[in-house]
């Protein structure tokens, strides 16, 4: 029986959560492996909800493999493809099948994904979201109707400690943290500094929240550059992509787990987060080798 | 269908520059029909639209060099026009109509006759 | 009442051969409305004019075409006549069957002119009289500026009998330019001696202008003076405003201040060199003096001035070896070439580089590394001083006042300066005028040329308190306007402006003092509200419609 | 105003297809300010579809009109000769101006030749932008006179998504401003940041009962 994700939040020193990518159609094995992989190496396994907007398997029904295999799933949920409705209902359902944890996050456009075509619903916003969360919760729905069995939710969200302007950012991020969470994940950060800051800024508002500093190996220069164009919210530093560049041909991967590693060594010896969330995206069975060359295995 | 080349004129470059090509006898074909006009400036979509549903095989806008234009902003704003008329040709498929726009000073009678000569080959080739 | 058409064909006093005259008045008398057709030898002259007169007259003419030259050449004359006979000059549409007819092409053209005059006679028949009118106008001038153009300027303008305003940032007259100035024979001294004795002439010093409204011969600016506004009208605007310099990116060494003391100063500038060779304040003689210019900006007749001036004045004071490193020497400025041939002749060593030349420092010496492209061979020259390559640009401020003013820069961002139909001295917007520095990097004659210039056409435009103007030749319909500010946004000239009509409606009004009649409202009105009187677009279409008629 | 697009010439050309004479129809108000549906675009359109129907050799008789406001009846009713004389209609107004020429003619074909896009204003010469989604519960007090509705991509209220560019461009168009990252200036400069840090709670989307209807008072 794992442990719960809230009492992990609570009782470790050092959380690390990884990131399962749901695939792109109905067969799953190659997710499971992952999931058998790492279930016991991480204290959580996050589950993204069409990320990047590209459509995939539901956040939901891997969540429910997770559970299935013993792992501790949490729940990635966007408000991108949902209206109020259809994003109660799931969160019923997986309060229901034993997924308890939640992070609520915006989701991004439909413009940067597979469908460009489609209606984006943003019915509710990540603030919005986090606040329906709390009322389910307390055993009713947002029109005010009292549930036949509630939920209690362990609840997260996501920020971007190196947004520009940051300024707006952090104002938001202090909406999320007064509608209340438990734990936030920040996207992707690569300079130290960047995240220094955040986190005290966020320490200056809630004491109690946990931080995880978001990990995205990188593995070649010219992944950088496309992830800095492409990518909302990703700013990779020069000095990184000068580092990747230098690597001799075909250790690429090897350096990102190295740089990765030495990042998250740093988070945890100058205690500057509670943990790290890995997104080794499509590359999730070398996960295990950043936790070892991060020493946390 | 009366084939000719409607080239309108700008009354500070183009058309004193026509003048001077007719004083030293720089002949070009006698299709070219002149309209003189304030500036390039002046000269709207419609014009050369209703140039071509008369029968015209070109059209020309002719106004001052770049940079140089007596009302300083009309040159360019005929380039840009003239672009946006080849798009609505485009678009209805009305091929080898050409519509030009060139840039000449006054006394440049040479550089004219070139434009003539260059709008009057483009229509010789597209065969029509 | 149907129009009577008159068509005048002028032969030219048979200049034009390949015409069939008689062919051409049978075929065009065929035309409806066509009253009369008249072939004249030369319609030109008070021959051929007094019969158009007296034919305009006797057939009860309401309209007139003229088949002759260019209406470049003549067409003012023509309208001229028609005056003279009592009928609106407007109504005159020309055919040019010589220009652009007879003389472009060999072979016979009848055919050709007949339809050049259906042309001009189907757009004739749509002419609309266009009235005269004089308004009057203010006949103040402001000048901005306080340097020498600024106060010539001023000079010249008062002794024509304009009353003007020298508008000078700083709190006196000439500060900064006078040794400039004197270096190029000016006496700065005697001039603002003269401004001050001057009642035509109203100085008003640490003042700036903060907005300005209006048109030619109405514009209402507000200047701002320690704190305080005031506001002034006048009816041209005269920027003045110089330059300032600034040391070439070329060179790699800083320039000192002018704040730090002169001995031990190594680099210099023309001006910090002219106070040493003028002021006597430098303790060692230099022994070598090396000069820059023409690398970064290749205008450079001024800065060659500067540098043979101050170049054989070193050389008369203190003796000094000469080098003179440069790309070009430019000598067609006034006088040029003659100081070049006395510096040549005294010794003055001219050095001539592709690239610009490296520098160190070297014991308090500047060492110049250059490549003679004559000899071929890198020469080493240390100087005691080194006269820096120095750039001309705009002051400070000059942004300021072009969108205050709404008249461009041009790519080095100085006043209009590149457009041939403006030269030397328009600006965009009627009744304001740029001179000198501040429209680029001139020599003196150049700059004297602007003062010229600016006296003349502000003198024309103003003296006699009034402007003959075209009313309502391009004219927005207040029924069709939709006040979209399409015109008002791209009107080039700044002539058009949102006016209230029929008590409250807001509708575009266009200036017929500020109008140059372009036309460019009129072809982008989405509304088709703008009417450009003889460039209407039926006026347009229906020259069109009669190309390939016959 | 409404903004307007021309439809593709393609789609035009289609549905004008079986027709030999059509009255092209535009309108005074919005689309003209647009540079779409006024007299100027009715003539460019008839010009460009009489050219391309006499190049297939299959001419086309076009009659071209412009009424003050397209979306009035009364207004409309002034084309009622016109209208009879053609076989269809083709419409350069608003959806709003098309369904009145529709509902006045009911026995004709009406076609719209341009696509209504957007509320929005001129932020220069030629280049419209939105402003305002016509979402029925205006909330510009709270956020320094910006819609996020509109112009923040995702219409979200409470603060910028994670994705804003750098500079405070959005994640989907660099072209484009963060609407959030506006509002936050604003509100700087205004010295109204509290209000940005306020919670904006869902927002009713039945603030205006679609299909919308609104009965002033009479006076």
């Amino acid at each position: 029986m794992t442990t719960p994700f809230r009492e992990i939040l609570k009782r470790k020193d050092f959380v690390v959560t990884a990131e399962a990518a749901p695939v792109k159609g109905s067969s799953v094995s190659k997710t499971v492996e992952h999931i058998t992989l790492l279930k016991d190496k991480v204290d959580g396994l996050n589950v993204t909800d069409n990320q990047s907007s590209v459509m995939r398997y539901p956040s939901l029904g891997i969540c429910l493999l997770i559970k299935e295999h013993g792992g501790e799933p949490v729940l990635q949920v966007t408000c991108r493809d949902r209206n109020r409705l259809a994003i109660q209902a799931d969160l019923l359902f997986a309060y229901s099948r034993g997924i308890n944890n939640v992070v609520c996050l915006t989701g991004d456009s439909v413009d940067v994904g597979d469908h460009k075509e489609a209606k984006q619903v943003f019915d509710l916003d990540s603030v919005q979201l986090i606040h329906l969360v709390h009322t389910l919760n307390s055993g009713k729905d947002m029109a005010g109707n009292e549930l036949d069995g509630g939920v209690d939710f362990c609840i997260g969200t996501t920020a971007t400690p190196s947004a520009d302007p940051l300024e707006p950012q952090l104002i938001k991020v202090e909406k999320k943290l007064k509608a209340g969470v438990s734990f936030i994940q920040t996207q992707a950060v690569y300079e130290f500094d960047e995240l220094k800051r955040f986190t005290e800024f966020v320490r200056n508002i809630d004491e109690k929240v946990k931080i995880l500093a978001g990990i995205v190996p990188v593995i070649s220069a010219k992944m950088a550059a496309y992830m800095n164009d492409n990518v909302p919210g990703i700013f990779i530093p020069q000095h990184l992509i000068d580092e990747l560049a230098q690597a001799p041909k075909g250790t690429g991967i090897a350096k990102g787990i190295e740089i990765a590693a030495r990042m998250i060594r740093q988070v945890k010896e100058e205690e500057v987060c509670d943990g790290v969330h890995i997104m080794f995206i499509g590359r999730e069975e070398r996960v295990p080798e950043i936790l070892e060359a991060a020493g946390l295995l | 269908m009366n084939g000719c080349i409607v080239a309108f004129c700008c009354e500070h470059s183009a058309y004193p520059a026509a003048d001077l090509a007719g004083r030293l006898r720089l002949h070009y074909p006698e299709s070219l029909r002149v309209i003189r006009v304030p500036c390039a400036g002046r000269v709207d979509v419609i014009h050369i639209l209703k140039a071509f549903e008369n029968g015209a095989s070109a059209v020309l806008v002719l106004g001052c060099e770049d940079g140089a234009c007596h009302h300083i902003t009309g040159n360019t704003r005929a380039k840009e026009r003239v672009k946006y008329c080849n798009m609505l040709l485009k678009e209805v498929e009305v091929d080898g109509r050409p519509v030009a726009m060139f840039n000449l000073s006054p006394n440049t009678p040479h550089k004219f006759v070139r434009a003539v000569n260059e709008i009057t080959k483009i229509i010789k080739e597209s065969g029509r | 009442m149907e129009t009577r058409i008159g068509i005048f064909l002028c032969n030219c006093g048979g200049g034009m051969k390949n015409i069939d005259f008689d062919a051409v008045a049978e075929k065009v008398a065929r035309m409806p409305g066509v009253t009369c057709v008249n072939l004249v030898s030369h319609l030109c002259l008070d021959e051929g004019r007094e019969k158009m007169i007296a034919s305009i007259r006797e057939e009860n003419l309401d309209r007139v075409i003229v088949a002759a030259c260019s209406p470049e050449f003549k067409e003012h004359i023509f309208r001229q006549a028609l005056e003279d006979a009592g009928l609106n000059g407007h109504l005159l549409a020309m055919a040019n069957i010589r220009e652009q007819c007879s003389w472009a092409h060999e072979g016979d053209v009848t055919e050709k002119a007949v339809e050049l005059i259906k042309m001009a006679t189907n757009r004739a028949r749509l002419l609309q009289p266009l009235e005269r009118k004089e308004l009057p106008v203010n006949r103040e001038v402001l000048v901005i500026g306080g340097g020498f153009s600024a106060i010539d300027t001023a000079l010249h303008l008062s002794r024509l009998g304009l009353r003007t305003t020298l508008l000078e940032k700083e709190a006196v007259l000439g500060t900064g330019t006078g040794e400039w100035q004197s270096l190029h024979g000016f006496d700065n001294s005697s001039m603002t001696a003269a401004v001050e004795g001057d009642r035509n002439i109203d100085v008003l010093a640490s003042a700036r202008m903060t907005a300005a409204e209006g048109t030619i011969g109405d514009f209402t600016v507000t200047i701002t003076r320690e704190g305080e506004e005031i506001s002034r009208k006048y009816g041209a605007i005269v920027l003045a405003t110089g330059f300032r310099t600034e040391l070439a990116p070329t060179s790699t060494l800083k320039l000192r201040t002018q704040a730090e003391p002169i001995s031990g100063i190594s680099i210099v500038s023309q001006e910090q060199l002219f106070h040493m060779l003028h002021n006597s304040i430098v303790e060692a003689k230099p022994r070598t003096i090396g000069f820059m210019f023409d690398f970064s900006d290749e205008n450079s007749r001024f800065p060659t001035l500067t540098t043979l001036n101050n170049a054989l004045a070193a050389k008369n004071k203190w003796g000094s070896e000469i080098y003179i490193f440069c790309k070009n020497v430019k000598v067609d400025s006034e006088g040029a070439e003659k100081l070049y041939r006395e510096a040549r002749e005294c010794g003055v060593v001219f050095l001539k580089c592709e690239t610009t030349p490296r520098m160190s420092m070297d014991n308090g010496r500047v060492a110049v590394e250059a490549r003679d492209v004559f000899l071929g061979e890198d020469t080493v020259i240390a100087c005691d001083l080194l006269v820096a390559e120095e750039l001309l640009l705009p002051i400070a401020g000059t942004e300021t006042l072009s969108s205050l003013l709404n008249i461009r820069l041009d790519s080095r961002g100085f006043y209009q300066d590149e457009n041939v139909h403006l030269y030397p001295v328009a600006s965009e917007k009627k009744g304001v005028f740029v001179i000198g520095w501040c429209r680029g990097n001139l020599d003196m004659g150049r700059v004297l040329t602007d003062i010229s210039s600016v006296v003349m056409s502000v003198h024309g435009l103003l003296s006699s308190g009034k402007i003959l103007v075209e009313v309502e030749r391009v004219k927005v319909d207040p029924q069709k306007c939709v006040a979209c500010l399409t015109c008002i946004r791209v009107c080039p000239h700044g002539a058009i402006q949102l006016v209230r009509v029929d008590g409250d409606k807001e509708v575009a009004g266009i200036s017929d003092l500020a109008c140059d009649a372009c036309g460019i409202c009129s072809a982008i009105c989405p509304a088709k509200a703008i009417k450009f009187q003889g460039y209407r677009d039926e006026e347009i279409l229906a020259q069109i419609e009669a190309i390939g008629e016959s | 105003m409404i903004i307007a697009e021309r439809k593709p010439m393609e789609e035009i050309k289609q549905a004008m297809a079986p027709y030999k004479k059509v009255l092209v129809a535009g309108c005074g108000t919005c689309v003209t300010v647009c540079w779409v549906g006024g007299e100027k675009e009715v003539e460019i359109l008839a010009s460009q579809l009489r050219l391309a129907r006499s190049a297939e050799g299959n001419e086309i008789v076009t009659l071209e009109a412009t009424v003050e406001r397209q979306c009035e009846k009364e207004m409309v009713t002034e084309l009622k000769d016109k209208v009879a004389e053609v076989e269809a209609v083709l419409s350069l107004a608003c959806g709003a101006g098309v369904q009145t020429m529709a509902e006045l003619f009911e026995d004709k074909p009406i076609f719209p030749a341009v696509n209504t896009t957007f509320i929005g204003m001129p932020e220069k010469e030629g280049l419209w932008v939105e402003m305002c989604g016509a979402c029925g519960d205006c909330f510009l007090d709270r956020t320094g006179g910006i819609c996020p509705i509109v112009r923040c991509a995702k219409g979200l209220l409470n603060g910028p998504c994670g994705g804003t560019r750098k500079g405070g461009k959005c994640e989907i168009d660099p072209e484009k401003d963060c609407a959030w990252v506006l509002i936050y200036r604003r509100l700087e400069k205004q010295g109204r940041l509290d209000l940005m840090r306020e919670y904006n709670p869902p927002k009713n989307f039945r603030a205006v009962k679609r299909p919308g209807r609104i009965q002033a008072v009479k006076i």
